[in-house]
């Protein structure tokens, strides 16, 4: 039965599962035009599980008949997402209003969307695994085409719920086989069954190639990445950017844990085609990349790129060695990209003057000649991207890279490195248009927004001069997993 | 930072670096205050400078008479690395101090000359503030060239030898912005520094060489081991002595890098006089007797030596005949002058080489100063017409000889120092270049009975092309207006001009066949194997020879002189094409410049356009244009259809279950 | 029956379902074939069950069931949406993002 | 602590700039330089408390993080290979600072800001002891100098902003990848502690040697490697221009010396004659394509691979001469190439073109400028006396007698070299200073301020200094150069 | 198993595919809704015979009749069963085709035919699969995945108003004041 230790595992989840219910209802309450309550509200929920889960960290538990599972990595990953929502949210306050969508019902869906995310990095069950990919996709799909009386919008929202279904029956058909193959549904049950050698081997690998695709294009890896750049377009900014941090995080989290828990026995087979993968994401996302003169398609390309980079820290998963650094970087990594995305998409939103529009690069012409801090923050997340150092992601490619040489990819590293070359590139383009060509756009810079782009900047530099404290964050969060 | 010596040495050595100093001094002092003190101020505090070197040079010499075995002073380290332990250090030794001798010596009486010259000059080049300058590089060049002589060790000399030829880039290119197309004087300047270059490559080679092979550079230390390598690796010594001659062709100018001494002549005349003919141009005769210990145990190079120094004899004195210019003459002349110090070298008579380099200093520096004087005496003439006589018709060219002629009354000092220098210079006994030139002379026919022959038909056309002159500049009728108003020029100018003149009349007193004072100097220093003897035979035949060539030049030019500056010579009228190669200099400039000058810039202009922009640019560029173009094409495919998207997903599981299961 | 038999049915549907979703223009439709993809898995699912006698699976499909539910929700509302706008559910009209 | 303070000091004047409003410009320039002044004046405080025999002087060493178990060092420390460069940076930044007070007029704020940065940056590449650190601070430099370069630069600026950073960065990511290795498997980065351990790596060492060099090779810029440099310089402002010449390539050759040498000496040798190729086909070719230019800025520029040329044939000759040698001709290449850079561009701010042919005869209008610029361009030709000349011969001394190359052939070949820069030097001295003035632009242009002489007379001091009494810096280097050559040598040994 | 037996699965295997393909094939999407319920029927069936009879049975009521009506009345209210204008993605018919047979010689040779040996349907347990028994398992092993399933429902229900929710017109917003 349902006991206290199973609620308290699952704790952050249910805090954010009832905000949004009751903010379901209180939002009725709460008139048109000051809708900015609802989303005070929303976060105020996000924080509460926030503080929730930092209160647990380090403590591990099963719970629901081992359903779901707490450990360092969950909580970590909850950590990245909880934050992600707030600085979603906070991106989202003005941006709504300015694009004349400000519904409350955002901010309910986007909890529930949260909800669903941070019940995947808890999953431990395929049917949990499933249920949280909808209970984070449904929401989402609403959340993309949520300026609907924009074609753009309604066609992002199209495309991103027809692939995102079809994604789901791969990772249902998958799902199956795997069931097939081991009769169980349950980690531990797939596992056992693995271990003594009853499970069917090739109905296994099948359903483990089905499932990668579905993750694969939760995380917009090759060739599962093509709604990516569409979506990330048509989408309201404040949910792309969300998107482009939280749904990789639980995807990625998902991928990591059923890889590890499910797939050790593949890594030989697996590794391959990881490292295939990888090296085309990170090809195809940066080279696509160079063509994109839209801000938004730049980046969703961008983010394409960097989910090639953490699936670089997937190739050596099977290698006992080298596992816990390699997730750990990976880990290290999201926190790296999330700071900085969030940091670029709060640019992104400043600029974005009706919706859709003012997005190309040449919008940016003179804005770092005239907002010199704006420039001087923006400069430092096309440098993290870029993974230039003294900033965050230059320690989250050294990290990887490290991983992937240690496990003996140097070939892997180095191409890394390579189209991390092209993507300096891009990255530079930005900056170009910034401070070195003529223009005088204004911007929409709202305090909320401001804020985010001043804390995000903060944190990639300074974590980046300090790393040590994230590096043993991800670190001790690996050691916890279960 | 200074070095000092402690054993005991005779005090008025140690007043060496002086030499060097005084210069400096004289530099600082006119960089400083020159502009106050006006022209006058100037020429004296860079005269008694020189002087003042002068000064100490006798005092050296006077402290070499009796302390014989010279001396060497450390003064400053320089450069310490590793192995390589390189210090400035002065010797005065007999050879150091001759050179010293003649450097300072003539070079404070050009610098008195200058003063007087310069002042002309500067007003009708139209730029007084230049003067300064002037005398502020010749005290540079002075400084130099004392350093290079004075040098104890190959880099100290090299330090001197390369620094001597930035003051004579600095020199020739004084009246930068005159010459042909206003640019011909920068083109002579930057030519001479070039092929001094290659020389001073050629120099750098030969002291590595020396470097690796002796450890050390000092002269002592080095010549020491000379014996050994001569039997152990004579390939060495041959090495470096020819490496050592590619620095001699440069700086002496001798075949093949002496084109850039006739346009050095672009530098006003204190300059050719001073550094084109008597000093700077020496140190390649000065480094080889230097060096003798190395030429001595190399033999095969000293006969290259020694040919390429005869060939360049006959060679220069070829061209001079040929030339019209009055500084231009004198300047081939130099050039086959300094072959004749070039192969007495390369047959080991390095005496008669020194010999024939101090009387030269004296008769060339007399010559060139005169040509000065001449030069001067022109252009006042030019002014006087040109105020006189208002437009006063087409330019004329005051160096041109054909515009000269009858001189001898308008200037006679000139004339007659001239005549002096002349003779002195074209072996007529008993004037200096008798017994210089003699000596080689001697030397040849001891040595290879062919050189002799070639040097002594290059005695003959020296002879030949300097009484040529004479009777032109100075005989027949003025041929223009510039001579018909010409003046003599001041005391200033002519009084060093007389000194000179007395000094290439009794300069070959020096080495006066028997007595042979210079010889018994120098065997302090370089070794000597046997005594040169006087060969009346030759000494008698040479005088024989010039003077037949005197006469044959009279018989051409002094007895019909020219009609007018526009009339033929009477040489290209019997000579023909062989005139007209040698006026045009055998066409030996406009050969380097296809074979040498132009490929090399199709090549720079090669390697910068297509090479370098076209090719490894365009890799570069490249790289970008192909990403970009992947980018392009990667592009197409995200056409915006979902199915097409579908599509991709099935393409991917497609894929991965392939790979997967045909690996189980 | 053998299990291959639901097996080569289930697989049949499945990629009948992927075609669906590959080559028809309809939206609509290709949501339908969507739900097909599921059955197909659906199948699967409750052919095991029975091989293994376990119920997981049929509760599986029973969630699946729950969840194509709440999809065609959102998903037909969706169309409804788009079809206000655009006047067809020709998805190939959807294409004014790409590149 | 000395190191810090002086390594970190710009960012004080940062600081203070960030506060200032945008229109006090001139109080910008004042803090910037006074900034900088201090900062050399700290070097100078460095200098006096350092002992050459000592292979790490002050060395700060502090734990910073650990990665994987691998700790990361915030590790500095200054010895004779790495103090003369530490000098050149600090003695160069005010300089360059104080050739700006007219020349920049935007955003000079910006400007100072990204100036004071690369300082940091810069000091922090020679001082570096950790290869992370080290990393970190090289391609930190690239930031403020990409922005120098695309801001305040010519017309193709973001062209060549653009190709200085992604040639660079081309170049660091197999150091990067190096780097990743030896800490995997030495399990530390401190480069003192990597040499002890060599064994581990020692059989990967030339792969290692070859993705540092490369990184290395792209900086100096080593031939075929060195387009990005022509382009940068000659679209960069004076100031950056002159910091790019004299102190950034600079951290190509000093990686080579601090890096490449200790850390993989057998590969060093193996590569040796290599790497001699490459300089002498840099010496020569570099002279050639700099002789074909138009434009007096990528003249010199082409140059300046020519002149590095000089210096990886001292690096690689593996002797003592020749790695002397070329540490002292980094300074000097430095100096000169700085004040020619300099010149340049006080030219160019009077006539607004570089082209050679829209000069001709300045010596007689500017005399003061010319004079300077025949010293500076006398020195850049290794002319004796001038310092040019003391890093050239030593080098080519070097080169001469190294027993890797095995061969005077090099040096032979190499000291063409000599010809080759007096061609292309006194064609540009021809044709800007002498001639007929043939432009009537050129007539009316004014000789050097008071503010332009104080700027170059530094340099023209040194080009001096160095070139008569070099003794003190060579002092400062040969205890380490030996250190090190002796350390390569007996690798070497093995080797054979 | 019986020759009956054989031919009534393999009658039910046509039906099933046929179905599935007629609904892939045919151009009318109200066709294509009614080959789906067809094929959902048969599916159901296969439960039957699988031992599953709830999911047999929540497979006709809630898929072949709630969602499929669902359907249905949706293409009706568009009126979008047939599409106008012309293909345009003329490659992608082969090409699909392609791939579909790869993917379905991939699953069926390597799962069907050379790893499942026959192995016949066990009889079931008369309550293995019964109502109770799946209820009973839902509501205590799998009730968080039920919580989570209502969420899920829950945001489904909100997003579907969301996305249809009448948008006021501009002239509305206009005459009322609003922004």
């Amino acid at each position: 039965m349902t006991q206290m230790s199973d609620l308290l595992t699952i704790l952050p989840v249910f805090i954010v599962v009832i905000w949004a219910v009751l903010l379901l209802l209180i939002d009725l309450w709460i008139p048109k035009g000051r809708k900015g309550i609802t989303a005070l509200l929303a976060v105020l929920g996000l924080a509460t599980a926030l503080g929730v889960d930092l209160a647990i960290q380090g403590q591990t538990s099963f719970a629901f008949n081992q359903m779901v599972v707490l450990d360092g990595f969950s909580s970590f990953l909850q950590v990245v997402i909880l934050a992600s929502g707030i600085t979603a949210i906070a991106l989202a306050y003005d941006y709504l209003k300015r694009m004349d969508i400000e519904h409350g019902e955002y901010y309910v869906l986007l909890l529930f969307s949260i909800a669903g995310m941070m019940l995947m990095t808890q999953a431990y069950n395929l049917l949990m695994v499933f249920l949280s990919l909808e209970l984070l996709s449904i929401p989402l799909y609403v959340l993309a085409g949520f300026a609907r009386s924009r074609t753009e919008s309604e066609e992002a929202a199209l495309k991103y719920f027809m692939l995102g279904a079809f994604a789901s029956g791969f990772v249902l058909y998958g799902s199956a086989m795997i069931f097939g193959s081991t009769g169980a549904i349950d980690f531990p049950g797939i596992v056992a069954a693995l271990n003594n050698g009853s499970a069917n081997l090739i109905l296994f690998v099948i359903g483990a190639a089905l499932l990668l695709v579905g993750f694969g294009f939760k995380v917009a890896a090759v060739p599962f990445q093509m709604w990516t750049p569409d979506v990330y377009q048509g989408a309201p900014s404040s949910i792309t950017a969300f998107m482009s941090v939280a749904v990789k995080a639980a995807g990625f989290a998902v991928l990591l844990r059923v890889f590890l828990v499910l797939f050790p026995s593949l890594a030989d087979k697996m590794t391959p085609v990881l490292w295939m993968i990888a090296v085309l994401t990170m090809l195809v996302g940066n080279v696509v990349a160079l063509a994109q003169n839209n801000i938004k398609r730049l980046l969703a390309y961008s983010s394409i790129a960097h989910a090639g980079y953490i699936l670089m820290a997937f190739v050596g998963y099977g290698n006992g060695e080298v596992a816990t650094n390699s997730i750990s970087s990976a880990l290290f990594y999201l926190v790296a990209y999330g700071l900085t995305s969030f940091g670029a998409w709060a640019l992104v939103i400043a600029i974005e003057k009706e919706y859709g529009k003012g997005l190309m690069l040449e919008d940016l012409s003179g804005l770092g000649k005239r907002y010199p801090w704006l420039g001087a923050a923006m400069l430092i997340f096309m440098l993290s991207f870029a993974g230039v150092p003294l900033t965050m992601g230059f320690w989250g490619k050294f990290y990887l890279f490290r991983t992937a040489v240690q496990a003996g990819n140097v070939s892997l590293a180095l191409i890394g490195l390579l189209t991390s070359l092209v993507s300096a590139f891009y990255y530079l383009r930005i900056i170009v248009y910034m401070f070195m060509k003529p223009g005088d756009r204004e911007l929409h810079i709202d305090k909320w927004v401001s804020l985010v782009l001043v804390v995000t900047a903060l944190a990639v530099v300074a974590l980046a001069v300090f790393p040590g404290l994230i590096f043993e964050w991800a670190a001790q969060a690996v050691m916890l997993l279960q | 930072m200074f070095l000092h010596e402690t054993t005991s040495m005779d005090p008025r050595f140690l007043l060496v670096p002086l030499v060097v100093f005084l210069p400096v001094v004289g530099i600082l002092l006119n960089w400083l205050f020159g502009k106050r003190l006006g022209e006058k101020g100037i020429g004296a505090i860079a005269s008694l400078a020189a002087g003042g070197s002068f000064v100490i040079s006798v005092i050296l010499m006077l402290a070499l008479r009796e302390h014989t075995e010279g001396a060497v002073v450390p003064f400053m380290q320089w450069i310490s690395v590793g192995s390589l332990d390189l210090n400035w250090t002065f010797r005065v030794d007999t050879l150091a101090v001759v050179m010293m001798l003649v450097v300072s010596g003539v070079g404070t009486l050009i610098h008195v000359y200058a003063v007087g010259y310069m002042h002309e000059d500067v007003h009708h080049q139209g730029d007084p503030a230049r003067f300064r300058r002037f005398f502020i590089f010749l005290n540079l060049f002075i400084a130099a060239m004392m350093i290079l002589v004075s040098a104890d060790n190959f880099l100290m000399l090299f330090v001197g030898w390369e620094g001597v030829g930035l003051c004579s880039y600095l020199l020739i290119g004084f009246w930068f912005e005159k010459g042909e197309d206003g640019l011909g004087n920068a083109r002579a300047a930057k030519k001479a520094f070039v092929a001094n270059r290659i020389g001073d490559f050629g120099l750098l080679i030969a002291i590595f060489l020396i470097f690796w092979n002796f450890g050390s550079l000092d002269f002592e230390t080095v010549f020491h081991q000379v014996p050994f390598f001569a039997s152990s690796q004579p390939g060495v010594l041959v090495a470096i002595a020819l490496f050592m001659l590619l620095g001699v062709t440069g700086k002496s100018a001798q075949i093949p890098l002496y084109v850039w001494l006739p346009d050095a002549m672009a530098g006003p005349t204190p300059v050719s006089a001073l550094i084109h003919a008597a000093t700077m141009v020496t140190a390649g005769v000065y480094l080889m007797t230097r060096s003798q210990v190395i030429f001595s145990a190399a033999p095969q190079a000293q006969q290259v030596v020694m040919w390429i120094g005869a060939i360049t004899a006959i060679f220069a004195a070829l061209i001079a005949v040929g030339q019209f210019d009055i500084k231009k003459v004198l300047a081939y002349s130099t050039i086959s002058q300094l072959g004749f110090m070039v192969a007495a070298v390369g047959m080991g008579a390095e005496v008669a080489a020194m010999f024939h380099l101090v009387t030269h200093a004296f008769f060339k520096a007399l010559l060139f100063l005169s040509a000065g004087s001449v030069i001067l005496g022109m252009e006042k003439g030019l002014e006087t017409n040109h105020h006189g006589h208002g437009e006063g018709g087409e330019h004329t060219d005051p160096q041109d000889m054909r515009n000269m002629g009858g001189l001898r009354k308008k200037m006679p000092i000139t004339f007659w120092v001239y005549l002096a220098g002349t003779l002195a210079l074209a072996g007529i006994a008993p004037l200096a270049g008798f017994f210089s030139k003699d000596e080689i002379l001697a030397a040849a026919n001891e040595t290879n009975k062919f050189v002799f022959v070639i040097l002594i038909s290059a005695a003959f056309l020296t002879a030949f092309y300097m009484g040529r002159q004479v009777w032109m500049v100075f005989f027949g009728k003025t041929r223009s207006s510039a001579a018909e108003h010409a003046k003599e020029s001041a005391p200033l100018v002519t009084v060093p001009l007389i000194i000179l003149a007395i000094l290439s009349i009794l300069g070959g007193g020096l080495n006066f066949p028997g007595v042979l004072t210079l010889e018994h100097w120098l065997e302090h220093t370089i070794n000597i194997p046997h005594e040169s003897a006087f060969n009346l035979i030759v000494a008698a035949g040479s005088l024989a020879i010039a003077l037949v060539a005197i006469l044959l030049s009279w018989m051409v030019y002094g007895r019909t002189p020219l009609a007018d500056s526009k009339s033929i010579d009477p040489l290209a009228k019997s000579l023909g094409g062989l005139f007209r190669a040698m006026n045009k200099k055998f066409m030996v400039d406009e050969l380097y410049q296809a074979v040498i000058l132009k490929p090399y810039t199709r090549i720079s202009d090669f390697f910068a356009n297509p090479v370098d922009q076209g090719f490894i640019d365009g890799i570069v560029n490249g790289m970008g244009s192909l990403a970009n173009s992947l980018a392009n094409g990667l592009r197409k495919l995200q056409n915006g259809y979902a199915r097409t998207y579908a599509l991709s997903v099935v393409v991917g599981i497609v894929a991965i279950l392939a790979y997967l299961l045909f690996r189980v | 029956m053998p299990i291959s038999y639901f097996l080569a049915i289930s697989a049949i549907m499945f990629v009948v379902g992927i075609l669906g979703v590959v080559l028809r223009r309809n939206a609509l439709v290709m949501f339908m074939s969507l739900e097909l993809m599921f059955n197909a898995a659906n199948l699967i699912f409750v052919t095991y069950a029975n091989y293994y006698q376990v119920l997981s699976g049929q509760i599986f499909v029973f969630f699946i069931m729950a969840v194509a539910a709440a999809e065609v929700a959102v998903g037909l509302a969706l169309m409804v949406a788009i079809f206000r706008n655009k006047h067809s559910i020709d998805i190939d009209q959807m294409n004014s993002l790409k590149g | 602590m000395e190191l810090v303070l002086m390594t970190f000091f710009p960012l004080v004047g940062v600081l203070a700039l960030v506060l200032l409003a945008p229109h006090q410009k001139n109080v910008m320039r004042w803090v910037a330089l006074i900034t900088s002044l201090i900062t050399f004046g700290l070097s100078l405080w460095v200098l006096s408390q350092f002992d050459p025999t000592k292979s790490t002087n002050m060395a700060v060493q502090l734990p910073w993080f650990r990665l994987a178990g691998v700790p990361i060092e915030f590790y500095l420390g200054v010895d004779g290979l790495s103090i003369l460069m530490v000098l050149l940076t600090t003695f160069l930044t005010p300089i360059s600072i104080l050739s700006t007070w007219k020349a920049v007029e935007e955003q000079v704020k910006g400007f100072m800001i990204f100036f004071l940065l690369l300082e940091v940056g810069m000091l922090g590449v020679f001082l570096a002891l950790d290869l992370v650190l080290f990393y970190i601070f090289w391609e930190f430099t690239l930031i403020p100098m990409y922005f120098l370069i695309g801001i305040w630069g010519g017309k193709r600026r973001i062209y060549a902003a653009v190709k200085f950073f992604l040639f660079t960065m081309a170049g660091s990511i197999l150091m990067l990848l190096a780097i990743l290795y030896l800490g995997l498997q030495a399990g530390t980065f401190s480069q003192p502690q990597l040499i002890a351990n060599r064994a581990i790596y020692a059989g990967a060492e030339m792969l290692l040697f070859l993705a540092f060099g490369i990184a290395f090779a792209i900086k100096v810029p080593i031939f075929p490697l060195h387009t990005w440099l022509p382009d940068a310089h000659v679209e960069a402002p004076t100031a950056g221009s002159m910091i790019l010449a004299g102190v950034l390539l600079k951290m190509g050759a000093y990686g080579f010396l601090r890096f490449n040498l200790p850390l993989f000496p057998q590969a060093s040798v193996q590569a040796a004659p290599v790497m001699a190729i490459l300089a002498i086909i840099g010496i020569i070719y570099g002279g050639a394509v700099a002789f074909a230019q138009k434009d007096v800025k990528k003249l010199v520029a082409y140059s300046s691979v020519a002149h590095l040329g000089f210096v990886v044939l001292g690096i690689f000759a593996l002797n003592v001469e020749g790695v002397s040698g070329a540490v002292l001709q980094m300074v000097n290449h430095g100096i000169s190439t700085g004040a020619l850079f300099l010149l340049v561009g006080m030219i160019y701010e009077r006539r607004h073109t570089r082209e050679l042919d829209a000069f001709g005869g300045l010596w007689k209008i500017m005399p003061i400028y010319a004079g300077i610029s025949m010293v500076v361009t006398l020195s850049s030709m290794g002319l004796p006396a001038l310092n040019g000349f003391v890093g050239e011969f030593t080098i080519l001394v070097g080169a001469f007698g190294s027993k890797v190359y095995g061969s005077p052939w090099f040096a032979g070949v190499a000291t063409t070299g000599v010809i080759i820069a007096a061609v292309y030097l006194l064609k540009m001295y021809e044709k800007i200073f002498l001639g007929p003035v043939t432009h009537s632009e050129n007539k009316s242009l004014k000789d050097l301020s008071v503010r332009e002489i104080i700027t170059l007379a530094p340099l023209v001091v040194v080009i001096f200094w160095i070139g008569i009494f070099p003794k003190p810096f060579f002092d400062l280097i040969n205890p380490a150069v030996e250190q090190l050559v002796q350390l390569v040598q007996s690798a070497a040994m093995v080797l054979h | 198993m019986s020759l009956i037996g054989i031919l009534f699965y393999a009658f039910l295997a046509i039906i099933a595919v046929a179905s599935a393909l007629a609904m892939l094939i045919d151009r009318n999407a109200i066709h294509s809704a009614l080959y789906l319920v067809l094929n959902f029927a048969t599916v159901a069936v296969l439960y039957l015979a699988l031992g599953a009879p709830f999911i047999a049975f929540t497979q006709i009521s809630v898929y072949a009749g709630a969602i499929m009506v669902l359907f249905l009345f949706v293409i009706a209210l568009l009126g979008a069963e047939k599409l106008s204008g012309s293909e345009p993605l003329k490659t992608h018919r082969p090409l699909a085709i392609v791939l579909a047979l790869v993917f379905i010689v991939e699953i069926v040779l390597f799962t069907v035919f050379r790893n499942q040996d026959i192995s016949p349907m066990v009889i079931l347990t008369q309550d293995f699969a019964s109502p109770k028994n799946i209820g009973l398992t839902m509501l205590t092993q799998y009730a968080l995945p039920f919580e989570v399933v209502a969420f899920i429902l829950l945001s489904a229900a909100v997003g579907a108003i969301m996305l249809t929710k009448a948008e006021r017109s501009p002239a509305y917003k206009l005459s009322h004041g609003e922004k």
